[in-house]
């Protein structure tokens, strides 16, 4: 069992460099982004731990995708889940950090004992922890064996990676870790999990029932548009990220749902493609979302607070980090020409050629998975324009926002780096899918060598679609002309001169923050659009001074936590509840003690005959 | 003989278990205490061997006399009501020894071949005196009847020893022996503590440490 | 250089469709309505206005007419209206249209919360929660539309001379899906400014001068562009490169067919009330079924 | 003649104490005493891996694997503890909690227990086994009802009454056994060594039987549930470094009782009857134990209820019987033993500042003690069994084990069970360790010796990780001849 020191422990196929190179890509700019971060935040000792704790944070990660037995994997998934409890709860004064750390590890830790009892079940036909030995013994594994540990994988897994509904933890560890820690955390660490999935399920166990990718899709679209919508509810920046984050995975897990699809119904070209256009949208979402929280952890930094409510006007005092948020909000809402754009037309491209190339009702069920991604992509850019409109534009809507400035070098170089990643991912898409049909390929153990994917180096081509093409570089060389060519009218055509005045106020003499739109305001017809998941409730309070005066009048929304109120909670109060009553069978009384043991020596010798 | 030294000390166990008051109980105690000095003498007449007399001894000076003595002596020194305080009254008590009895004669059938009588019969008898020590702890309140039923159980584990092995290695008896003895002392160490804290020494009232 | 005399037809002609639409609604209702050319007269006025500008805007407002010009006038390209294949289709295809939409979707609703008015604000949240209603619909329209003709291309649709059930169902779908991009009764109204009501004039409230000429302009193209897609959807003929004489007939034969959706939906803004935002919910999910039904046919082929 | 030194050097000290006034001089040899008794078990442990086992002294003394491990965790915890002890009792002292003369009577009793303690693997006779347990019992009662309050004497009663009645039927086990000797016509002989080479001619019945009462009773002595009743009371009434010694090894010489026994049976033929009652009793102990830690609002009985969890997983492991689960079994044994010592000295230094064990008292100790806070936290999770520390290892061991078996259920119930006590936790040491510090609060010097224990026991705990990972093999054989006397 620990007989692996003789052997070699790492392993280097091109799905692990993969990840490991997202690991770096969102990590390095994280590292450089903290120097500047952590100064002023916390005392000199502390940000030393802090800095130790990222360190071994990154190097967990890293040898999470990189060791080829289970063990190892096990014990470094567990540092890893350890390390970045540490980071949750850095800020050791705040409640919400503990209440949030003791969340999150207590549910990573329900999901590590899914994946030893997976781990333990392959051992048990493979009598080893060696991935190469349990692939070749699950070959010969029976399929019900076989779905026991999908299964098991996937809630495992499916824990870390924050899927509906075991995403209660994401919401409320990461924001409460230090931003940058954040940005590792949404960015890469969740992902970590999705190479747990490819890696156990697709490349190790092998997929073989259409139901596994049926129901991954399933919970990836449920994941997706439960993200968003709460999300959009959200007021606080790095929790409104945080519910991204549950919606992006959904969007790699439907990449990757489709590819196991598509692999039990032996469609390899799209198997491939899919598993591409999963793993795209992995690193897009890690670069993007890490340049969200960087932005949103610099706006913290600035304002010290995270409640958009507070805030506006950002762009003027602090026009870099706006920038890059825009950036970053527009790579998230997939407009084009941006990464998230080119993975999220890959993923719905996945979903139409499957829909034509699968028969019957499937053809249907692609369609349908496709329009609820189609549904999420718009939610998302209306969330975004909530978080990027009410944060950075109009007037400040608290002192808070007033006194901002812009942020220190090293945080704007972290954020730059990831924004100029963005724009290079998102133009050079044809070069990235050549190299992740690589990794997609040696995953599911597929030769592409006669596959192609895209027709030159600027534009992207599903081999087997008729004339379906996507060229980034042309499209963006287009904008920007078109651009042009609007502002020579502008200058030309236009006679008139611009003024720059108040804002029409309909007459109403002097128009302040307050009547700006707030972020609960904009987010409203949705609230009532998905009241019967969101179940909004209003609370008022009157404060009378008599019974014809009113003095004050507060009002509040709020919205339901459907998955907390109806599935953890009854499961926490049941277990406590239980727990409370067996606590009643020691009540301090010595007789009942000696008549335990009595009853017991009685029972025992009764029953021997049992045993 | 044998035979009604063992039918006395059922006697004196029924005794025991019907007992009210603290003093009743020793005094049953001490003659349970007899009669198992009674066995072992015979024994000890019977096989001639010497360990057998000094282990008669011990019984004798230690559980006949000392250890009678030492609890008599609590009860004086810590004044306090001589009530066993009972759980179940006599009566009922009467017939869950009744039930005892005869679940004991079942186990000892059980464990010994049938056609050895008197082997079961003594065995029965331990057992019994076994569970009457345990019912003891179970349904008295007060703590020295929980050091007696100790006592009790550790009579009839006694007997048990020296019927069906022919009792325990000798320097083993000794230490048990001295085990029991220093038991009773420190027992009887911590009564004194409960009644100087509590000023009772009802161990049914003890109940500060919950779950 | 026929892409370029098509875009350039297309920004020629996509007011004239609006004036027309206007005109048919005018005269349903008895009335004699303006002429025609009066978005040119529009436009031409604004462009010779003076441009005010909210002080606490930033540069996305300035920015944003040339993004939504832009992306209209990309998406303009990809959709080959007198030429078999447009020469752009290689950028993109039906899926991207959505997207590039969505990008200038997205920066007008920044633009409009950057003023700081609440007009704006409600304005884009409103028009937010629509678009993003549409999507699905749309999504699925595509779908049927595809999975008939093989591709997500649009140029893909040309040369195929059927009519199924399915496209019919498609193009009703595209048709709500149009009337709610395009801002029309009953999801949205043009032609008020009542802040319980508008939903894009919300937005937009804040521009005047040439940078809302560049908007409207936009708008007309998006309209135009929505148009021509149903009407490719539902006569999916009239894309054939030739001679001159064929050119001019197709020509005349896509006016046509756009004249006839444009009194289609004339016929439906001058029938219908304008429906309660809460209930656009209901009507794009309607759309969202037919989606679903032509996808439906479309699987069986019908 | 190592053995001699082992047990002869806790004699020496302990009459030693009675002559030494100064308490933190004795403290101090006390402690150097232990370290010898640590060396002299480590040579032990060497000695018998290569002898098998060792006799002497008219065959009283018999060591097998199975004893010397036992006997360097003894030594291991004792050390621990002695080390913890010059601070803690100097402390007492010096707050005039305890007097002098008290302080020299702590280490007599020290020493006895320790003594008997080291005495029960050593000896071979399974009645001598019987006193010597017994004697534990006796001596640890003054310690937990050291401070003479209403709670600690309460305490005391209880663990000596229940614990006594336990061990009444670990005699009468004993008996049995014995009778079970001597009607198969053998030599009549208590001794362990005369007893296992004929365990399969002994009538299985009465085995089966016996075994019984001495699962009941060593169980008792243990902590196995529903027996376990006494063992929360007295663990969080003890003194700390007692309560260590308790928690950590007391518990382990009844499970070593309890496997004396058990491997009589597994000889006479039964292993599946051993197998399954242990599990029994280990799966109850398991979940009794979790959901009293999941509502538990006392610092040191939260770690009394965790250390019934550790002697249930143990029960399991020993109980699954293949090599891997002794193996790891055993590991936990020592690991379980040096984590708890840490966790209670940590809390003893929790309680002697906040001066309660009330949990919803204590808030902020990382501030207040920074270094104790550090090292509970570590050893919060090391207890829980997240890896990469060295109870992961025991655990992931005995859990495949299970799943190896085919005891699926015994696997998935560790899993969860261990799931929610890993939550209880973190839950209630989150609240402890981190949060907003009480009134009046300040940051507390922690003495040099203090602070060195826990490392001691730091390096103990990720030291063995790592070194087992290269000793892997050695373990499993150790494992497979352990149960083979």
């Amino acid at each position: 069992m620990l007989n692996f020191l003789t052997k070699n422990i790492f392993l280097f196929d091109p799905l692990s460099l993969f990840f490991l190179a997202v690991i770096f890509i969102v990590s390095l700019p994280s590292l450089i982004y903290s120097f500047n971060y952590l100064q002023g935040e916390y005392p000199a000792v502390k940000i030393m731990l802090a800095q130790v704790l990222l360190f071994a944070f990154v190097l967990s990660m890293a040898l999470v995708v990189s060791v080829n037995n289970c063990l190892i994997f096990l014990i470094f998934w567990e540092l890893m889940s350890l390390v970045s409890y540490f980071l949750v709860v850095f800020d050791t004064k705040n409640v919400k950090s503990i209440q949030a750390g003791l969340i999150y590890i207590v549910m990573t830790h329900i999901g590590t004992a899914f994946i030893i009892a997976a781990f333990m079940i392959l051992h048990n036909h493979a009598h080893s922890f060696d991935f190469f030995a349990i692939k070749n013994a699950c070959q010969l594994m029976p399929s019900q064996t076989k779905n026991i540990v999908f299964l098991l994988f996937l809630i495992g897994f499916g824990t870390k990676a924050g899927i509906v509904p075991l995403h209660i933890w994401l919401p409320y560890a990461h924001p409460q870790a230090p931003s940058h820690i954040s940005s590792i955390m949404s960015g890469v660490m969740i992902k970590t999990a999705i190479y747990g999935i490819i890696r156990f399920v697709m490349f190790i166990l092998g997929v073989n029932s259409s139901w596994w990718g049926t129901l991954v899709l399933i919970l990836a679209i449920i994941s997706c548009l439960v993200g968003v919508i709460y999300a959009l509810m959200e007021h606080d920046i790095k929790r409104l990220l945080a519910y991204h984050s549950v919606e992006n995975i959904g969007i790699i897990l439907l990449g990757v749902g489709l590819s196991m699809f598509f692999i039990s119904l032996n469609l390899s070209y799209l198997a491939v493609f899919s598993l591409i256009a999963g793993l795209y949208h992995l690193i897009n979402h890690a670069i993007f979302k890490g340049l969200l929280f960087l932005c949103a952890g610099s706006v913290y930094k600035a304002t010290g607070t995270r409640d958009i409510e507070k805030l506006g006007g950002l762009i003027k005092k602090m026009p870099q980090t706006a920038a890059y948020f825009l950036i970053g909000a527009m790579a998230i809402s997939a407009l084009p020409p941006l990464n998230g754009f080119v993975s999220e037309w890959l993923t719905l491209q996945a979903f139409f050629l499957g829909a034509s190339n699968v028969i019957g009702g499937n053809k249907l069920f692609l369609g349908l998975c496709a329009a609820m991604l189609a549904l999420t992509s718009g939610l998302a850019a209306a969330c975004f324009v909530k978080a990027f409109g009410i944060t950075f534009l109009a007037r400040p809507r608290s002192h808070y926002a007033e006194s901002a400035k812009e942020v220190a070098l090293s945080m704007r170089i972290g954020m730059l780096i990831l924004a100029i990643l963005i724009i290079i991912f998102g133009l050079a898409a044809a070069l990235v899918i050549k190299l992740l049909a690589k990794v997609s390929g040696s995953a599911l153990g597929i030769d592409i060598s006669s596959m192609s994917f895209s027709l030159n180096n600027f534009t992207l081509s599903p081999q087997i679609a008729k004339s379906t093409y996507l060229s980034t570089p042309v499209l963006a060389l287009w904008l920007i002309v078109f651009g042009i060519i609007g502002f020579v009218i502008y200058r030309i055509f236009g006679r008139g001169k611009s003024v720059i005045y108040k804002t029409w106020d309909c007459g109403y003499y002097k128009l302040d923050s307050r009547n700006e739109y707030t972020a609960t305001a904009f987010s409203k017809p949705f609230r009532v659009a998905f009241s019967f998941f969101l179940l909004p409730y209003r609370k008022t309070q009157k404060i009378r001074e008599s019974f014809y005066h009113i003095k004050s009048f507060s009002y509040e929304t709020h919205t339901t936590k459907v998955f907390k109120k109806y599935i953890y909670d009854p499961v926490l109060v049941m277990v406590f509840k239980t727990a409370k009553s067996m606590r009643r069978i020691q009540p301090g009384s010595i007789h009942l003690y000696l008549g335990y043991i009595f009853i017991t020596l009685l029972l025992l010798i009764i029953f021997m005959g049992q045993f | 003989m044998q035979g009604i030294i063992l039918f006395v000390l059922l006697a004196s166990t029924y005794l025991m278990v019907i007992a009210k008051r603290t003093p009743a109980l020793i005094r049953s105690f001490r003659y349970q205490s007899l009669c198992l000095f009674g066995v072992t003498f015979i024994l000890a007449l019977t096989q001639r061997e010497p360990r057998l007399y000094i282990i008669a001894g011990l019984l004798f000076v230690l559980k006949v006399s000392l250890i009678p003595y030492l609890l008599y002596r609590i009860i004086r020194r810590i004044r306090v009501s001589e009530d066993l305080g009972l759980f179940i009254n006599p009566q009922l008590s009467l017939l869950w020894a009744l039930a005892f009895t005869y679940l004991s004669w079942i186990f000892a059938t059980y464990l010994v071949s049938a056609n050895n009588a008197i082997l079961i019969g003594t065995l029965a008898i331990a057992f019994f005196v076994v569970s009457a020590g345990m019912f003891l702890m179970v349904f008295r309140m007060t703590a020295l009847a929980q050091i007696i039923g100790l006592l009790v159980m550790e009579n009839g584990l006694f007997l048990l020893a020296s019927t069906v092995s022919g009792g325990m290695p000798f320097f083993v008896e000794i230490a048990i022996f001295f085990d029991v003895f220093v038991s009773v002392l420190i027992m009887g160490f911590f009564v004194y503590r409960i009644n100087k804290l509590f000023t009772h020494i009802d161990v049914n009232k003890l109940l500060r440490l919950k779950g | 250089m026929m892409i370029i005399l098509q875009i350039i037809l297309f920004i020629a002609s996509a007011p004239l469709l609006s004036g027309l639409i206007t005109k048919i609604k005018n005269n349903l209702r008895m009335r004699k309505g303006q002429s025609v050319l009066q978005p040119y007269y529009n436009l031409a006025k604004l462009f010779s206005k003076d441009e005010v500008i909210s002080e606490t805007a930033s540069w996305i407002f300035r920015v944003t007419p040339f993004v939504v010009l832009s992306s209209v006038l990309v998406a303009a390209m990809l959709i080959p209206v007198f030429i078999f294949v447009s020469p752009a289709h290689k950028i993109g295809d039906f899926l991207v249209l959505v997207f590039i939409f969505a990008l200038g979707r997205f920066f007008l609703a920044l633009s409009a919360l950057d003023t700081a008015s609440s007009f704006g604000g409600m304005g884009a949240s409103r028009e937010m929660f629509i678009s993003s209603l549409v999507e699905p619909a749309l999504c699925l329209v595509i779908l049927a539309v595809s999975l008939q003709f093989g591709s997500t291309d649009i140029s893909a649709f040309s040369g195929v001379h059927t009519i199924t059930v399915s496209s019919v169902v498609a193009a009703l779908a595209l048709l709500l899906i149009t009337l709610a991009e395009t801002s029309r009764i009953p999801v949205d109204n043009q032609e008020t400014h009542l802040e319980l009501t508008m939903v894009h004039e919300a937005m937009v409230l804040e521009y005047s001068g040439r940078s809302l000429a560049l908007i409207e302009v936009a708008s007309y193209i998006k309209q135009l562009i929505f148009f021509f897609l149903i009407a490719q959807i539902i006569f999916p003929i009239g894309l054939l490169s030739g001679n001159l004489t064929q050119i001019i007939f197709w020509f005349l034969w896509y006016l046509v067919r756009l004249g006839i959706i444009a009194i289609i939906v004339a016929l439906v803004e001058v029938s219908v009330a304008k429906m309660r935002l809460f209930r656009v919910a209901d009507f794009l999910g309607f759309a969202f079924v037919l989606g679903i039904v032509a996808t439906v046919c479309a699987i069986l082929g019908v | 003649m190592t053995i001699f030194i082992i047990l002869g050097i806790p004699l020496l000290l302990g009459i030693g104490s009675l002559f030494v006034r100064k308490e933190r001089l004795f403290g101090i040899i006390n402690c150097l005493g232990y370290f010898a008794v640590l060396c002299a078990s480590i040579i032990l442990f060497k000695e018998a891996v290569f002898a098998g086992h060792i006799a002497a002294f008219f065959n009283f003394i018999y060591l097998d694997l199975l004893s010397v491990v036992f006997i360097v965790v003894i030594a291991v915890v004792a050390f621990a503890a002695a080390l913890y002890s010059i601070a803690y009792i100097r402390k007492d002292v010096q707050l005039k909690i305890i007097s002098v003369r008290k302080a020299g009577f702590y280490y007599l009793l020290f020493n006895l227990f320790c003594f008997s303690m080291l005495l029960v693997p050593v000896v071979n006779n399974l009645g001598m086994l019987w006193v010597a347990i017994e004697m534990t019992t006796l001596i640890s009662a003054f310690f937990v009802g050291f401070y003479n309050s209403k709670e600690s004497v309460e305490a005391a009663w209880k663990y000596i009454i229940i614990c006594s009645v336990g061990i009444i039927f670990a005699l009468l086990g004993t008996i049995l056994f014995s009778y079970a000797f001597s009607i198969s016509g053998l030599s009549k002989s208590l001794n362990w060594s005369d007893m296992v080479p004929v365990a399969h001619m002994l009538d299985k019945n009465i085995l089966k039987i016996a075994f019984i009462f001495i699962l009941i009773g060593y169980g008792t002595k243990a902590g196995l549930a529903p027996m376990h009743t006494w063992l929360p009371d007295a663990h969080s009434q003890a003194v700390a470094p007692i309560s260590a010694l308790l928690s950590g090894v007391l518990l382990k010489t009844a499970v070593y009782a309890i496997l004396r026994f058990g491997i009589i049976i597994i000889k006479s033929g039964e292993f599946a009857y051993f197998s399954h009652l242990m599990i029994l009793f280990g799966a109850i102990s398991l979940v009794i134990s979790s959901s009293f830690i999941l509502v538990q609002k006392d610092l040191k009985r939260l770690l009394a209820y965790s250390s019934i969890e550790h002697i249930g997983i143990i029960s399991i492991g020993f109980g699954l019987g293949s090599p891997l689960a002794i193996a790891g079994a055993i590991l936990h044994v020592f690991n379980h033993a040096v984590t708890k010592s840490l966790m209670f000295f940590g809390a003893g230094n929790i309680v002697s500042v906040y001066k309660k064990h009330n949990m919803n008292a204590i808030r902020g100790v990382i501030k207040v003690l920074p270094f104790t806070g550090i090292m509970v936290l570590l050893g919060c999770f090391v207890l829980t069994g997240f890896p990469p520390f060295s109870i992961f290892i025991s655990e992931i061991m005995i859990i495949t084990a299970a799943f190896t078996n085919g005891s699926y259920f015994i696997a998935v119930l560790l899993l969860l069970s261990l799931a929610v006590i890993f939550g209880a936790f973190i839950y209630h040491f989150g609240k402890i360790l981190f949060g907003n510090l009480p009134k009046g609060a300040i940051s507390q010097k922690e003495s040099f010796s203090g602070k060195l224990v826990f490392l001691f026991l730091l390096f103990l705990i990720c030291g063995l990780g790592i070194v087992l990972i290269f000793k892997y093999k050695d373990l499993l054989w150790l494992a497979q001849r352990l149960l083979q006397g």
